[in-house]
C-alpha cells in the first residue's frame, strides 16, 4: 500500500489522467449500472476504458493508488458508497486509522496541521 | 424593485440533510449542531424571502468532468432533486423563477461576468441541504422560489475569491435592478474547513474558520485577497468551498447586522457553521 | 516565450468544406471564393504555426442546450471530428495543445474571464472547416496543433462584442506569457452577414460587411461598441458569429499588417469573407 | 401555414419552450436515433415529451410552426438533413420562395433590408 500524498487537487492534467476513471464512477449515478458492475467488475472497467492499472485499483479498492491515477474523491466516493463504506473509512484509509479512530479525531476537534 | 433582505453563509454537508430526514437532529451527536440552528431559523422565519438565490456547488452529480463551467445559473421552472447513490433526499421539488434568472444572467453578462447557463439541472445537497437549514419542515413545498448559482470548486483552477466576490457585487447589482417588488435572500454554502482525500484528511483549521467566520462580516476584501493555494493550505481542498460565502457577501450591501452566526465541528468530516446577516440596505430605513 | 504570428478571420460555412471534401472547389459556383483565399494561403504556408487556437462555436453538435457555457476552453489530447448528421468530414483526427491549454485557461481565470473547460469534445465545421481554409490538403496529420476557443452565439444573451474583444486581449497576454518558445496563429471564425431562418433569412448586407472587414484592422474598439442587438439587425441572426472576430483581433498586437483579405457572396446562405493579418509584435524588429 | 417572424432569437424563454423539441432534434446526432425515428415518428415524439402543439408541426413538416414553437434553427435542420432537404429550402420556406428562388436570391447578391 502507498503513502497518500497531502493534497490531492483535480487539475486539468489530473482530470485527463483519470478521465476514464472517474467517467466510469459517475456513471454510477444510476442504479442499473451500479447492477451492471457489481455484475462484473472487470468487464466494466473494460468497457469504460480504464489502464490496467486503473483497472487494478479499482478491483483491489485501492484508494489510494486511485486518488494516485487521477481519481477525483467526489467521484471514487460513488464507488466506496456501493460497497458501503463511509467518508470516515475512507479518511482512516488516507490516513493510516481505522474508521472508529478517524471519526474519533475529528471528534476530537479534527487533525491539525501547520 | 426586488431587494436583498438577508443573505445566509451556511456549510452544506449532506449528512446535515441526513439527520433532518432521519429524525436524528436530536441524537447527541447532532443536536449541538441544531440547536446553533435555532435562533437563526426563527428570525429567517420571520422574514420570508420570496426567492432565494442559492451559492453552491454540484459534487459529481449533475456535472461531469467533461464539461466544467466556472459560474452557472440555473434558468429552468423547476428542479429535481438528484438521485446521490442512496435515493433522492425526501424533500419537496424546487421551484425556479425562470424570469429572475433570464435577468439576472443578461445584467451580469452586460456586466462582464461569463455566465453559464443551467437550462435543465438536478440539484444536489449542496443546494438542497441549505434550503433545509433554513426550512426544516418545508411540507409539501420549499417556502421560496430558488435561483440556483452554480460555482466550480471542484476542479483546479477555481474562479479566485476575489472573483468571487466581484460576482457576488455584480449579482446583489442584478438582484436590486429586477423590476418586480420581491424580496430576495442570498445563500452561501460550503465549508468550512475540511479535506476528504489524502494524508491531510480530517484536517480542521479552527483558526482560519473562527477568523473567516468575523472577516466574512467587516473584511471581506481581506478574505478575496487570499489565493486559491491559501485556501487549500489552510481549510483543506474541500475547504475551498468557502470562496462562495463571498458571492453571498458581495451581494449583500454595506450595511448589513449580524442577526447570529454558530460554529460546530464536527458534521461528519468538515467544521460546519452558519451565519446570518440582514441587509439594511444602501440607504437608512 | 510563445509569440503570436499571425491572425486569420474566416467564414466557417459547412459548404466551404463539403465543396473541398467532394472535390468541386474548381466548380463555377466555388472558384471564385477559392481563388480568393490562394494569396493568405501561399502566405499562411510559409508562415507555420506550432499551434493555431481556433475561436469558434458550435452547432448543435457537441453542445446541447441543457448547459450553455459562454467561453469555453479545449484542454484535451485530441478531438474528434463531430458527424454532424451526413459522417464525419474526411479530415485529420485533431490533435490538442493541453499544457498550453491548461496554461490559457490559468491565466485567463486569473485575469476575470470566467472560462468553461471542454475535457472532452467533438470538434464541428466551426472549427475544422477553418483549419481547412488554413490548410486544404492535410494529408494523415494537420500541420499544427490546436486549442479551441469556445463562444456561445446560439443562445440569446451571447457575450457582448466588447467582452470578447477583452476575451481576445486577456488572450494574447496569456498566449505571451507561455514558457516555450512556440510560434502560435489566432483564428476567429464564423460570419460574415447571415441569416438561416425567419422572414429575414437569406439577408446580406454588404455595406456592413465592408465596414466590419476594414475596421477590424483599424478600429476593432469601434466594432466592440456595438450590441447584440445592432449585430443582429444589420448582419442577421447568425451574423452575430462576428464578435468571434474581435476575440482573435484582440489577441493580436497593435502592430499588424494586412496580408490579403477576400468577400464573396454567397457561400450557401452566407457572405464568406477571410481577412489575414500578420502581427508584427508589440516592439519593433 | 403562417407567415414567419423577421427573426427567431433563441433567447432563455425560448430555449425553455422548445427544450423538448430541440432535444428530440438534437438526438438526431446518432443514426439509430434517426432510424428510430424514422420507423414511428409519432411515438418518437411522445417518448420526447413533445406537446401536442410541438408534434404536430414536425409530422406536418411546419417549419415555421416549429420556429413558433421554440426551434432552434440549428436544432430543426438535423430533421431537415434526415429528409434531405436543404438550408436553401428552409430559406425558401421562410421567405415564401422555392428552394430554387432562394437560392437564385442569394446568388445575386442576397436578400437585403432596412
Ligand atoms: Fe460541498
Ligand atoms: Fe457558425
Amino acid at each position: 500500500m502507498t503513502t497518500a500524498k497531502d493534497n490531492y487537487v483535480l487539475d486539468l492534467e489530473n482530470n485527463r489522467r483519470g478521465y476514464a476513471l472517474n467517467r466510469m464512477f459517475g456513471s454510477f449515478r444510476h442504479a442499473e449500472n451500479r447492477d451492471e458492475f457489481a455484475a462484473d467488475e472487470a468487464a466494466y472497467c473494460d468497457h469504460y476504458g480504464l489502464t490496467s492499472e486503473q483497472k487494478k485499483v479499482v478491483l483491489q479498492r485501492d484508494w489510494i493508488g486511485m486518488l494516485d491515477l487521477g481519481a477525483s474523491i467526489f467521484y471514487s466516493f460513488k464507488l466506496a458508497t456501493m460497497d458501503r463504506k463511509s467518508m470516515q473509512y475512507l479518511g482512516g484509509v488516507f490516513t493510516g486509522m481505522t474508521a472508529e479512530q478517524f471519526a474519533e479525531a475529528l471528534q476530537a476537534g479534527g487533525r491539525k496541521f501547520g | 424593485m426586488a431587494e436583498v433582505i438577508w443573505g445566509l453563509a451556511t456549510s452544506h454537508v449532506p449528512s446535515i440533510g441526513a439527520a433532518m430526514d432521519n429524525h436524528k437532529t436530536g441524537d447527541p451527536y447532532w443536536k449541538p449542531l441544531f440547536d446553533g440552528y435555532a435562533p437563526a431559523r426563527e428570525w429567517m422565519a420571520g422574514h420570508k424571502p420570496d426567492v432565494a438565490v442559492v451559492v453552491y456547488n454540484d459534487h459529481a452529480n449533475a456535472v461531469g468532468l467533461d464539461l466544467v463551467p466556472t459560474f452557472g445559473i440555473g434558468t429552468a421552472e423547476a428542479y429535481d432533486v438528484a438521485d446521490e447513490g442512496w435515493g433522492q433526499r425526501p424533500v419537496p421539488r424546487v421551484t425556479g423563477a425562470p424570469e429572475l434568472s433570464a435577468h439576472l444572467v443578461r445584467e451580469l453578462m452586460d456586466d462582464s461576468f461569463d455566465i453559464a447557463t443551467f437550462n435543465q439541472l438536478d440539484v444536489d445537497h449542496g443546494l438542497t441541504v441549505p434550503l433545509s437549514v433554513y426550512c426544516p419542515d418545508p411540507g409539501d413545498a420549499w417556502p421560496c422560489a430558488v435561483v440556483p448559482v452554480l460555482v466550480n470548486v471542484i476542479q483546479y483552477p477555481q474562479p479566485t475569491a476575489a472573483r468571487c466576490f466581484a460576482l457576488g457585487q455584480g449579482l446583489g447589482r442584478a438582484i436590486r435592478s429586477f423590476p418586480q417588488d420581491i424580496k430576495v435572500a442570498v445563500f452561501g454554502t460550503g465549508g468550512m474547513s475540511h479535506q476528504l482525500a489524502g494524508a491531510r484528511a480530517g484536517l480542521i483549521n479552527t483558526e482560519f474558520d473562527r477568523m473567516f467566520l468575523q472577516a466574512i462580516e467587516t473584511e471581506p476584501a481581506k478574505l478575496a485577497a487570499l489565493t486559491r493555494e491559501d485556501y487549500i493550505r489552510q481549510a483543506g481542498t474541500e475547504g475551498i468551498e468557502l470562496i462562495m460565502w463571498l458571492v453571498m457577501r458581495g451581494a449583500l450591501s454595506e450595511n448589513i447586522r449580524r442577526i447570529h452566526d454558530t460554529y460546530h465541528v464536527p458534521a461528519s468530516n468538515t467544521a460546519a457553521a452558519l451565519a446570518l446577516f440582514e441587509d439594511l440596505g444602501t440607504v437608512s430605513r
